[in-house]
């Protein structure tokens, strides 16, 4: 059971085919996993269909995908931080399947949990809704979504040990989790890979069982709003 | 005279309860927690994923795994807690955020949200606006009563795609404070120096006393 | 926002109603509210529905409640290691509604996500589906089973802060979190309460927003079945 | 001649392939740890909300907030993790947990399985039985081919209550193991001692070639 793999490549390594769908962890260019989509375009892979709140930016994350034309559809929830995915949007040359951002989330949960569908109230009523069974419960109307089961999911935690279990840090952990349980194969970069054993069971976010390979790297981590305070004179 | 966006945002404030967990929209709404009265403690729900957000942090204290549902650096508080995702909209779903104060491109009389897309112009997407409109307690939208051709947003009903169906509780408008109510809208408050003539005026939707 | 009540009296002042239905976290005698279960015997109410993976034992735990009588229906996986649990059963005093246990645990959890119904291949052919609307996916068929919302939830966890951020401990853990977000409202009982600001933010098990009441106290901790090895000689 | 316990619990652990994920029932299926073959590692899955299950602890260090899915206690390993309830059984129904181990009291020659309640007799419920075979890769049963009175456990369709429809894929009994395979079951080895025409002879279920 060698799950620490020596880089990205490695990793990926017969993971990837044409056409496949991928999670991906991330929200905006925090928490994402950067190592493993500069793989991904190294690759090659075409017709992707990707799920992922959202498309990275113009040469960062995601983005990078879309200069090369990889990526067939966005599953998304919000996307155009980027100026190469509204030309490709706009001349229809990219597909997005827009997901209000709770029920991408839990639908990646769902496919992960052996939950083919479950009903929500998002939506109802909108666009979102049109096409879906609707139903009621207690008198309120729900439509079903669908769980999402991926061919391979790419997630990006702070530490792991070398059996797979996984630590996020702050606001980075946002899709990250969800995504790992919805992909046949997941495959997790991270800060640091630190001894089995050093880990506290009790504070492990993504169990071992959910993740095949592991790869340890340099991370950029850019800061998509840089916002600050003054601090007051003394 | 009518309320600028502080002040539209100072008005916001009022609408929250010692206790309230809130999540707080893109634009004016972000305001709102500059405005927060003393003695009333809420705390600040960030749909990417924390409880208990802080205000921007100082230069050089940035981090970038700190972050809130509009990509900015944040930090953190002493209360705070980090979850996943799917574990911020479950909580959003189930009802357990007392109040969204959101940005409305429209308002419908009977409660209809759209602020999500213009047909025909660049569509970006909803984000969690969504899951907040149809999950939390109650939905209060903050924004301008007209438009900047000087038409009203606030109508009979929405012309643009909507974000949600009879979602909206209240309004607070730089005109004034609307809830929306049987039949229509109903005034609660009309803003420093505006006539409700003037209220009216600049509103399509039915307002009833 | 004062989430600390000096005891489970207080802690449960103006929740408690005849016919309610409550949500225990637990397993077995792991985990259990034990102090909020004494206190509901203590206050008498009645015809309670109790959605709990087990009932407790022969006067410990929510097998107290049975002793007086207080509990109409179980919603549970597993019971009777309880003797006047199945006299009760067998006497038709005392309603049992069986769940498979991955089943009950989501339903609390969807009920707490506001997802009215969710849909499982669990139970599919078995008694558990029957009278249940069954749907295919992908070629598959699956059971759509209900969330649960309770009036009340009592959980115990190890440690919490002021705001109502709670921590569990080992395998303590089990049934609270998802019965601590099913709750209208939900009172937790720990072992510790910590100052705000001591606990790790990304190792709250259960964030403040769920619950409502807090309180300190001593617990039994009852081992229900003790098994061990010997040192082998050195 | 057959298998005892041990035997059937020994034979079991050759099921365990290196770096699986397993789930082993209350019995003789807990008996299967005793017997992990060198070089085979495998992950414990308690469903209680725990991953990396390691033996009972010394006397004296029992933890009452560390227990098995059978309400033992039990200890932990370097690699453990602890989850909550909803978040074992997500991994259990999502398939990421690769073979149960499982005790039966009839199984049927389609891959039905009866082991959880006896109409008339006392039931104590299911636990988390019905969700661990639907949902794992892969389910074994472990158990003696015939009741006390002789009569085979093995049938054409089970009399029992059913925990899952079509969900075994092999049998491991004190007489030997079989598949389930389209008609029904396949003798795949025979335990020591015992003939294929003692093991037909003790088979409801119809036996292919």
């Amino acid at each position: 059971m060698k799950k620490v793999f020596k880089d990205a490549d490695a990793a990926l390594d017969g993971t990837l085919f044409d056409g496949m769908l991928i999670a991906a962890g991330g929200f905006g260019l925090c928490g994402i996993p950067e190592l493993l989509i500069a793989a991904i375009k190294k690759a090659g892979t075409k017709n992707l269909t990707v799920a992922s709140n959202n498309c990275g930016v113009d040469g960062f994350g995601l983005g990078q995908l879309l200069d090369t034309r990889q990526i067939k559809k966005m599953m998304s929830s919000y996307v155009g931080e980027n100026a190469e995915f509204m030309r490709q949007f706009l001349s229809k040359e990219l597909e997005v399947e827009f997901n209000p951002q709770g029920t991408l989330a839990e639908r990646m949960r769902a496919g992960g949990a052996g939950i083919p569908g479950f009903y929500t109230k998002t939506g109802v009523g909108t666009i979102i809704a049109e096409g879906k069974e609707h139903k009621d419960f207690n008198g309120e109307t729900y439509i079903l979504e669908r769980g999402i089961v991926a061919d391979l999911s790419i997630v990006k935690a702070w530490k792991a040990d070398p059996s797979g279990n996984l630590v996020f840090r702050k606001t980075a952990r946002n899709f990250n989790p969800p995504a790992a349980t919805c992909g046949k194969i997941c495959v997790a970069e991270v800060e640091e890979i630190v001894p089995l054993g050093s880990l506290d069971p009790d504070t492990i976010h993504t169990p071992g069982i959910y993740v095949h390979r592991i790869i340890q790297g340099e991370h950029e981590k850019r800061i998509e709003q840089r916002t600050t305070r003054k601090r007051e004179a003394a | 005279m009518a309320w600028d966006r502080n002040q539209m945002a100072a008005r916001a404030a009022q609408e929250l309860q010692d206790g309230w967990y809130v999540n707080l929209g893109i634009g004016i709404p972000t305001l709102v927690a500059n405005y927060i009265p003393k003695g009333v403690e809420v705390t600040l729900q960030s749909e990417n994923g924390m409880l208990g957000m802080g205000p921007f942090p100082f230069e050089g204290e940035e981090d970038a795994d700190l972050i809130n549902a509009g990509k900015q650096t944040v930090t953190e508080l002493p209360q705070t807690a980090f979850f996943d995702s799917s574990q911020s909209f479950a909580m959003i779903r189930g009802g357990k955020i007392a109040m969204a104060i959101l940005g409305a491109m429209e308002v419908a009389e009977n409660g209809d949200l759209a602020n999500w897309m213009i047909p025909g112009k660049l569509v970006k997407g909803m984000g969690g606006a969504m899951d907040l409109v149809a999950g939390v307690g109650r939905v209060v939208v903050v924004m301008d009563h007209t438009n900047k051709a000087g038409e009203s947003k606030v109508l009979k009903s929405c012309s643009l795609p909507l974000t949600g169906k009879a979602v909206v509780d209240r309004i607070i408008s730089n005109l004034g404070v609307l809830d929306v109510v049987p039949g229509g809208l109903k005034i609660v408050e009309l803003a420093d120096g505006v006539t409700e003539a003037e209220l009216r005026a600049a509103t399509e939707a039915n307002i009833v006393n």
